[in-house]
């Protein structure tokens, strides 16, 4: 089980000069084993995830499992309301008037697959994380502007402070910065 | 709207103090016991009591106070219940309520001693159940906050005795001198006790004077009878049994007397079941449109001056037909051509004893007298017409009223009554009313309201509504019925029998005792009380009509009277001419006062809250004026200002002008609505005048009119064919859409059990006299709307009559079709309400349910009909709680924000049904009748259980006119209509 | 550069996630409560002018409904009596008593009572008493015991939804015609064959729809 | 996703597709600076002026719903037949104007058309706007407002549902989805541009306020990585969504049984109406902001003429429509029909009708021409006549009620100050929001912006030095 919050106490930052150089050097964090670092750009970069190793997100199936609900969540509450509850007599139509029904069951699908979405992307970044280590850095703004970091957080197996450092530095890292938050 | 919201004049509690001036009266200490029912609670609360607010503060507080949670409402019991009095179960009185001079009977429905409903008398001759839009609205005028309440001598306040005790003063004084220089200006009556009445005061003052005028009366058909007979009768007539009708312009089915019964009558004769059968065939001549005309197979607009000389041409063709038309030979006839006279008149002799030939009020004597003689010699007297002589009444007499007013001038009236009667508004221009009465010292006026004539009077006495008085009337064929009160004076108010007796007697008698001394007279020998209950109970004494004769045209008297009278006297005289018309609504004014009919739509030109100069196509474009332009009538050196209307098929070179409008005294319903025509009639030509000049202004006049287009675009909406195309195609009503039975492609949900309410509108039958809207309007609490409203087409009836003219714009026919809500079993406003407020019940009802309503409108838009109805704003917002008593408390006042629309009287409907429930039957056919059925008197309307195959829907939905309107549609309207047939007669051509 | 958010700041998801769960179950189950006529009307209690006692007079005297409330089984209301109903018996008995001055001013003077409605439904419901009573739906089904009651108050809901409960099953509802005013009557043990055969016997059919009530 | 991200650096290596898509050949930090300095730098004066104008009328609009609710709906120029005026002309203009948003962010985005990124933001934020606009009138224009929450199936103590066979149920459904849908849509697009915003701010509060708001994003590609997924998703069923949400609209006169109203040719041709409005409304703004905020680069003349094209197309949609209704009227037989339409032409609205085909089908078809669609000052008034005739497409839809089947019913509408001054009262907040917005949110999406320069692609062979100042 998930803890509520991770907790991350102690990141090493490092950064690269261009998303070329960032995307070479998350091959070889991979290779070398890392698997608690991440790649910080100011935009997704293309061929990012295949570098870094990471599998396809599952948000889409998240998605259409809870669309699924909101359509028949929709189609039962037409259904019952108007054909079990108190079916009333509206134009000489069926009490289930299918066709008429369709909008909301599409309707009211979009918006639980829509919210599925958002609410599921939050949830799987865990977010919102207002409290980071990078944040502590000067230069970590830039990440959003026109700069690329790699970030390595302390829990991962092979981390060590020296070691890592040393490595990030050998695959073209500078101003490599140890960023803590007890 | 601006008119409804004027400052209410009194409120709850001072019309309650108001009865003060009765307080030494036993009536009023009945009063006071009698306290405000039941009913009076729920005035405390509007409908819509905003629960939910109230609980939001209560559970905010989170406070547990129960008392807290909602707002109290107060049951205020009886001290004593009335024996007949059980709260939330309406009674119902007979009575009888005096009109010109006769009287409708009629039976009122009674809420807790509050009347709010009217209905014609089964039992009496003159309504046999039906009724008229002015008698349906009359609960509005007895409930009208601006009626007079007090006594007033000067501009101050007085009691009820000051005056009493004043009058006998001056009754001791001219009982003296025998009355002279006393005088009588009274309005038409029909009753035992005020002729009684009167009598005395005749005795007690043999010099006095005693004058009776109306503006509209039917005095020329009185002189007309005696120029034929020698001997002044009333007509009456019996249109049921004429197979041939002439009109020569008069408006039989609505304006003129008796109108309830000529129109059931014609409307039988004209029946159709099957193409097997007869109908009657209505020609009629006229200078406007009329109601009647609408309803005509041959329609021939000329002047109402020229009827005269027509009605000579058909004497003419009659005579050399060999049928003697007594009194014609000595005349000349004129050279005017007019259309088909001789096909008429081979037409009325081919039904020799079966034709009838009438005339309006308005033409001269000349024209009664000839039309009597033509009737005489058409075999037709004692047939299709009888005659009575009138008694108990007093008749309108124009001559009486230009000496009464010399005598004023003169200076020989020292006191004047006008009882009943509102001369300064309505006497002819030419006899300047108001400057005579300025020369009379002492002027006493008794009417129902502080009028025209009330604020310049010495006195002004309030006279009491007949649904608050004790009196008594005769009918147009006599019946003598009398007139109970549903309630005590609501605003310290007098009846008429009670000012006439304080007039005649010098005593106050109360109104009750006066009746029954009259009635106790008449009905001498056997046992009066059990007779008096009876009499009460039904409203009416059985068989005391007049007599009915057939006298003969005497011809001396005849001859000599036309000699006198040339009817082609109108002829070629200069200017155009101008036709003075009784209002349909408000008739000679008297209901100007009343909203409901001035809100209603006229009956041809569907114009609501304004009179114009209704003019010809041709007579327009000459002028260079169109609808709503303001034109300036000129007579005789007086002139009056009105906007034009054109009225296709209105005669040319002649302007119609209806009467009752222009009011100054009518208060916030009536003043400054229209014109008052009354200042361009002189008492020599009250009917019509010619020399008329009509000259444009450049300004124009805002009119409001509920439909504004004339065609039909060529749909099949009214389903109209000649009895001749009938009998070739009976099913041409069904066949006048080309469609296959349509399918739905669902599965329609199917009323096969139980009650399955439906009705029939029998287009061959309606006339189009609007007492169904007004009847729908005060059993449905239906708001009074405003002239700005209507004008937008916000006008609020359930039930309207749409009127479309066919043919020819200069002479066109016109149909009426009512349309009301059609109960659409596949109702298209059903599927687009968001809300499920209007939904079907298993009875086939579409029932609306304002409290589920939030007010989207979609229903209205798509509503092929276009049947529903919106509150725009709270149009009951500013009812007075004398207003609030005309609502029906078995019909739910609708808030601003709903829609509404007919619904059947679904409260009858849930009367019936709960009735025979409880006595363990079910609803039978007639137990139900809704209320356009019930006040409707050609009997258009038919509603009933369709599944029940005896039913009269049932057979009448089986007819071969039966249609549905927009059948091809497929909402499946339960409402259905029966085909429009005319009965032309195949010898004239169409134009 | 320093952190701007404190620590507890990464707990704001959960947290607003769990604030959210509660906010929205919590208001729901507030309305559900507070805006339920059972809350808003069941137990209303309003004091009444003059303390008139139910249990006294319908429950220890069993006087019948009917003998005050006249017009039950002919029309729609359930009329309250007119003063001169409580001087029948009261010109006799307790002729002195405190508690009846109101009864006897509003005798004397020929001056209604006011009593403080109870049982109030909204003006755009019509409701009938006579059909009910014919139908044999017992005064108890809707007023409550009231001959057990000192002050009368409200039991039910009488709310839209209570009424179509038993429009659409009246059978548990329904009793002998004799005994629609017998607060004492218990509803024998085979009541849902008693009640289909009442039903049946009276044809009763009661309406679900709107044009029942409302008009 | 890794499959689709080789794709797209296939698509970007070929020649054709490799065009500039801003001009100028701006650095990242250009990008960022371009756009986050109209939110930090000082407000111009003709800000506060446009503002001010607009929050007037926002005021206005204030004060005639204040009226109404007082007063009742009839102090509109309502009526039978005319039950429905400006309310739901309203509406049905400002739902269409949002569709452009959606479809430049979600369609064009699913279609690869790259060129979006410069307006998409923008249009999602007038898409928004557009909506609370819209979503205005169903909810004033009905007559009684304090029992609007009927119309939502909430359990009550009546027992009773809604009608779900009703157009305007399905309405409040689609509407309340389609704002949902958007507003999360534009907020997923700015958590990346706000944490930029966060992290350029030197001032607390507002360095508070944008990092709640933008979540604690970092920028890392495992959050990127679902982060796209959402948006891919967002943007795959907002696209379905916006086609429903005009034809559900439509089925509000679609499904009802008036001449002129019942026809299936409703609901594609409000959708290519509700496209053509947008896209001329897009540009009307974008003009307005290019010319007073600089940002030539970003909206630049290439993406301009984008739009004019689709306007072009959609327009000449609209006008076969139009042409369509007409042929089938006459082709159908049926005489209400027919005299439905000649009376829209020819009857007392000819003049509405004329306005709308003037409008909307001839002026569209000038931008065949290069010259015209290219040149600023006529696609800026182009724009504006189309939105006029838009607005006029719905007045002469919604007045077809005037003349149905009875002629005995028909009548006619005329607006009331208070029509009009909610109509005005509705533009008034419209702008007050997209100003707002201008103000103080980025105005187009440096994210996507700098995904799509040359340099961003990581094959890319140039040097990024050239491109940024020193990583220093």
């Amino acid at each position: 089980m998930m803890k509520l919050v991770k907790k991350i106490d102690r990141v090493i930052l490092a950064e690269f000069g261009s998303p070329k150089e960032l995307l070479k050097a998350a091959e070889k964090m991979r290779q070398e084993g890392y698997k608690e670092f991440d790649c910080h750009s100011p935009f997704h970069i293309h061929g990012m995830d295949a570098a870094m190793g990471l599998k396809r997100s599952p948000l889409g199936y998240i998605v259409f499992a809870f669309a699924t609900m909101g359509l028949l969540g929709a189609l039962g509450l037409q259904y019952w309301t108007s054909a079990v509850d108190y079916p009333l007599v509206i134009s000489g139509k069926p009490f289930f008037s299918g066709p008429a029904f369709v909008p909301v069951v599409f309707a009211l699908t979009i918006l639980t697959a829509a919210i599925t979405a958002v609410v599921g992307m939050i949830v799987i970044n865990r977010l919102p994380r207002l409290r980071h280590p990078l944040f502590s850095s000067d230069r970590f703004g830039k990440f959003s502007d026109g700069s690329f970091f790699i970030s390595v957080e302390s829990s991962d197996k092979k981390y060590n402070d020296a070691h890592t450092a040393g490595f990030l530095k050998t695959i073209g890292g500078q101003n490599i910065e140890i960023l803590k938050d007890e | 709207m601006s008119k409804k919201n004027g400052e209410m004049k009194i409120t709850g509690k001072d019309y309650w103090r108001s009865l003060d001036q009765l307080a030494d009266t036993p009536e009023f200490n009945t009063f006071l016991k009698r306290e405000f029912p039941l009913g009076a609670s729920e005035f405390d609360n509007g409908w819509s009591r905003r629960k939910f607010l109230t609980l939001m503060g209560a559970s905010l507080a989170m406070a547990g106070l129960a008392s807290c949670r909602r707002p109290e409402e107060k049951i205020v019991p009886y001290v004593e219940r009335p024996e007949e009095v059980v709260p939330g179960v309406p009674l119902y009185y007979a009575t009888s309520m005096p009109f010109s001079d006769h009287a409708f009977g009629l039976v009122i429905e009674s809420h807790e001693g509050r009347p709010t409903k009217i209905e014609g008398n089964k039992l009496h001759s003159s309504t046999l159940g039906a009724s008229s839009a002015i008698i349906q609205a009359q609960t509005l005028s007895l409930f009208d906050p601006d009626r007079s309440k007090k006594v007033i001598k000067g501009q101050q306040e007085k009691s009820w005795n000051d005056f009493v005790l004043n009058w006998i003063s001056a009754f001791e004084k001219y009982k003296e001198n025998k009355g002279a220089g006393l005088a009588v200006l009274s309005g038409m009556f029909s009753s035992p006790t005020l002729s009684r009445l009167k009598k005395t005061f005749d005795k007690n003052f043999p010099k006095a004077s005693w004058v009776t005028y109306e503006a509209v009366s039917d005095e020329n058909i009185y002189s007309g009878t005696k120029a034929a007979f020698g001997k002044s009768y009333r007509p009456n007539y019996s249109f049921d049994k004429a197979r041939v009708v002439l009109s020569l312009d008069s408006d039989f089915l609505l304006t003129e007397s008796d109108s309830i019964n000529n129109a059931r009558g014609f409307a039988a004769a004209r029946n159709v079941e099957t193409e097997k059968d007869e109908m009657n065939r209505l020609y009629m001549v006229e200078s406007g449109y009329s109601t009647t005309g609408a309803n005509a197979d041959h329609r021939q607009a000329i002047g109402s001056g020229d009827i005269g000389a027509f009605t000579l041409n058909l004497a003419n063709a009659l005579n050399n037909l060999g049928i003697n038309v007594t009194g014609t030979s000595a005349q000349l006839v004129s050279d005017k051509k007019f259309k088909w006279v001789d096909e008429l008149a081979r037409d009325l002799a081919g039904a020799k004893g079966a034709s009838l030939v009438v005339a309006g009020r308005r033409q001269p004597a000349a024209v009664h007298a000839l039309v009597a003689a033509i009737n005489d010699a058409l075999g037709n007297i004692g047939k299709t017409v009888k005659y009575s002589e009138v008694s108990d009444t007093s008749s309108s007499d124009r001559a009486g009223l230009q000496s009464l007013v010399a005598d004023m001038n003169g200076g020989s009236v020292s006191t004047l009554i006008m009882f009943g009667s509102n001369p300064v508004y309505d006497a002819p221009a030419d006899l300047d009313f108001t400057a005579a009465m300025a020369k009379v010292k002492t002027t006493i006026h008794f009417n129902d309201y502080a009028d025209e004539t009330g604020q310049l009077t010495t006195w002004h006495v309030p006279k009491s509504h007949f649904l608050e008085s004790w009196g008594d009337t005769r009918s147009y064929d006599g019946t003598t019925g009398v007139t109970q009160p549903l309630i005590l004076p609501l605003f310290g108010s007098v009846s008429e029998s009670e000012m006439m007796g304080l007039l005649a007697e010098g005593k106050f008698s109360k109104g009750y005792d006066l009746v029954r001394q009259t009635w106790k007279n008449n009905n001498k020998g056997g046992n009066f009380e059990s007779r008096w209950r009876k009499i009460l109970h039904d409203g009416l004494q059985e068989k005391s009509t007049y007599k009915l004769q057939s006298p003969s045209v005497r011809s001396s008297v005849i001859s000599k009277f036309l000699n006198n009278n040339p009817l082609t006297n109108s002829l070629g005289t200069s200017g155009m001419e101008i036709i003075f018309q009784s209002s349909p609504s408000l008739y000679d004014g008297r209901y100007a006062t009343n909203g409901w009919l001035q809100e209603l739509a006229h009956p041809i030109s569907k114009l609501t809250w304004d009179n114009v100069a209704y003019m010809s196509n041709a007579d327009a474009k000459t002028l260079g004026v169109k609808n709503s332009d303001v034109v300036m009538l000129e007579l005789n050196g007086r002139s009056l200002e009105l906007p034009v209307w054109i009225q296709p098929g209105q005669a040319e070179n002649s302007v119609v002008v209806e009467l009752g409008y222009g009011r100054k005294g009518a208060f916030k319903v009536g003043d400054g609505v229209g014109g008052n025509v009354n200042l361009l009639r002189s008492s020599s030509a009250v009917g019509f005048a010619t020399g008329l000049k009509v000259t444009k202004t450049n300004r124009t006049h805002a009119l409001a009119c509920t439909q504004d287009h004339w065609s039909m675009e060529g749909r099949a909406i009214v389903r109209e064919a000649t009895l001749e195309e009938y009998r070739k195609h009976p099913k041409f009503a069904e066949e006048a859409v080309q469609h296959k039975p349509l399918v739905s492609v669902f599965d329609e949900h199917s009323y096969t059990e139980g009650y399955q309410w439906g009705m029939t509108v029998d287009l061959n039958s309606c006339v189009g006299c609007n007492a169904c809207m007004i009847a729908c309007q005060s059993e449905n609490n239906i708001p009074i709307v405003g002239k700005e409203q209507v004008a937008n087409g916000r006008e609020m009836n359930w039930i309207r009559l749409d009127r479309y003219y066919t043919g020819d714009v200069e002479d066109p026919e016109t149909v009426h079709q009512p349309v009301l809500c059609q109960h659409c079993e596949n109702a298209p406003c059903e599927t687009v309400c968001p809300v499920a407020a209007t939904v079907h019940d298993a009875e086939g009802l579409n029932v609306m349910v304002y409290n589920r309503c939030i007010g989207t409108r979609y229903c209205s838009n798509n509503c092929p009909y276009k049947v529903r109805r919106f509150n725009f704003f709270n149009y009951t917002k500013d009812y007075s709680e004398v207003e609030k008593m005309t609502q029906n408390p078995d019909v739910t006042v609708r808030f601003r924000g709903v829609m509404e629309k007919c619904t059947y009287c679904t409260q009858r409907i849930s009367a019936a049904k709960i009735e025979a429930k409880i006595n363990g039957r079910k609803v039978v056919d007639g137990d139900i009748t809704t209320a356009c059925q019930q006040a409707c008197p050609v009997d258009a309307l038919t509603f009933g259980n369709i599944n029940d195959a005896e039913s009269r829907v049932s057979k009448k939905k089986k007819f071969n006119r039966n249609y549905a309107l927009l059948s091809e549609l497929n909402v499946k309207p339960r409402t259905t209509y029966l085909a429009k047939v005319r009965n032309p007669n195949s010898r004239i051509k169409k134009a | 550069m320093a952190q701007i958010f404190p620590k507890w700041t990464n707990y704001l998801g959960p947290g607003t996630a769990l604030v959210a769960v509660l906010l929205i179950s919590g208001g729901t189950w507030f309305f559900w409560f507070y805006a339920s006529p059972s809350f808003t009307d069941v137990g209303y209690r309003p004091v009444q002018p003059v303390a008139y006692s139910h249990k006294l007079h319908a429950g220890d005297l069993g006087i019948d409904c009917r003998y005050c409330h006249t017009t039950v089984e002919f029309a729609a209301a359930a009329n309250v009596p007119p003063t001169a109903t409580c001087m029948n018996c009261h010109t006799l008995v307790k002729q002195d008593s405190e508690k009846l001055q109101l009864v006897r001013d509003s005798w004397k003077d020929k001056k209604s009572m006011r009593w403080t409605r109870v049982h109030d439904l909204p003006d755009f419901a019509y409701f009938n008493h006579s059909v009910h009573i014919n139908a044999g739906v017992g005064c108890i089904s809707c007023h409550g015991n009231v001959a057990q009651m000192e002050v009368v108050e409200q039991k039910e809901k009488l709310s839209m939804g209570w009424c179509l409960e038993c429009h659409r099953n009246p059978e548990p509802n329904l009793r002998p015609v004799s005994e629609v005013t017998n607060m004492d009557w218990v509803a024998p043990a085979n009541q849902a064959e008693v009640g289909k055969l009442l039903r049946a016997n009276k044809n009763i059919n009661p309406p679900k729809d709107c044009s029942g009530c409302h008009r | 996703m890794a499959e689709l991200a080789q794709t797209e650096t296939k698509a970007l290596q070929e020649p054709a597709h490799h065009e500039l898509l801003i001009t100028g050949d701006p650095s990242f930090e250009q990008v960022t600076d371009s756009v986050s300095r109209i939110v930090e730098g000082k407000t111009p004066k003709a800000w506060w002026v446009l503002f001010g104008i607009s929050s007037s009328a926002t005021l206005l609009l204030l004060v005639a719903i204040a009226y109404l609710f007082w007063e009742g709906i009839g102090i509109w120029g309502l009526n039978v037949p005319v039950a429905w005026g400006l309310a739901i002309v309203n509406l049905v203009f400002w739902i269409g104007i949002g569709h452009a948003g959606t479809l430049i962010s979600a369609v064009l985005f699913l279609l690869r058309q790259r060129w979006r990124t410069s307006i998409n933001r923008f249009a999602e934020a007038m898409t928004i706007f557009a909506v609370i606009c819209a979503l205005i009138f169903p909810a004033i224009h009905v007559g009684r407002i304090w029992v609007v929450y009927y119309i939502f199936p909430i359990p009550n103590q009546m027992s009773i549902w809604p009608n779900f066979r009703s157009p305007l149920l399905w309405d409040v459904f689609a509407f309340g989805t389609y704002f949902t849908v958007s507003l999360l849509f534009w907020y997923v697009g700015l958590i990346p541009d706000l944490a930029t915003l966060r992290e350029r701010t030197t001032n607390r509060i507002k360095k508070i306020v944008f990092g709640v708001l933008s979540l604690g994003w970092h920028g890392g590609n495992k959050q990127w990585k679902h982060y796209e997924m959402a948006y891919l998703i967002l943007a795959a069923i907002a696209t379905p969504l916006v086609l429903s949400v005009h034809s559900i609209v439509s089925m509000d006169f679609a499904v009802s049984l008036l001449p002129g109203w019942h026809t299936t040719i409703f609901p594609p041709y409000f959708v290519a109406g509700a496209i053509f409005s947008g896209f001329a409304m897009v540009m009307t703004l974008a003009i307005l902001t290019r010319a007073t905020l600089g940002l030539k680069d970003i909206f630049n003349m290439r993406v301009l003429e984008r739009m004019n094209l689709i306007m072009l197309v959609t327009g000449s949609m609209v006008g076969y429509a139009y042409a369509m209704e007409f042929f089938i009227a006459w082709y159908s037989g049926n005489e209400y029909e027919m005299f439905a339409f000649v009376n829209r032409a020819f009857g007392p609205y000819a003049w509405a009708y004329w306005i709308m085909i003037s409008c909307n089908v001839i002026v569209p078809q000038f931008f065949w021409s290069k010259r015209l669609r290219t040149n600023i000052a006529f696609m800026f008034i182009a724009s504006i006549l189309i939105n006029i005739g838009m607005w006029f497409e719905r007045f002469v839809i919604v007045v077809t009620l005037s003349r149905d089947y009875l002629p005995s019913a028909w009548g006619y509408y005329t607006p009331t100050f208070w029509d009009i001054a909610i109509l005005i009262g509705s533009f008034g907040l419209f702008f007050s929001l997209f100003l707002l917005f201008l103000r103080f949110l980025p105005m187009a999406a440096m994210s996507e912006v700098k995904g799509v320069l040359p340099q961003a692609d990581p094959h890319y062979a140039g040097n990024i030095q050239a491109h940024s100042q020193a990583v220093s």
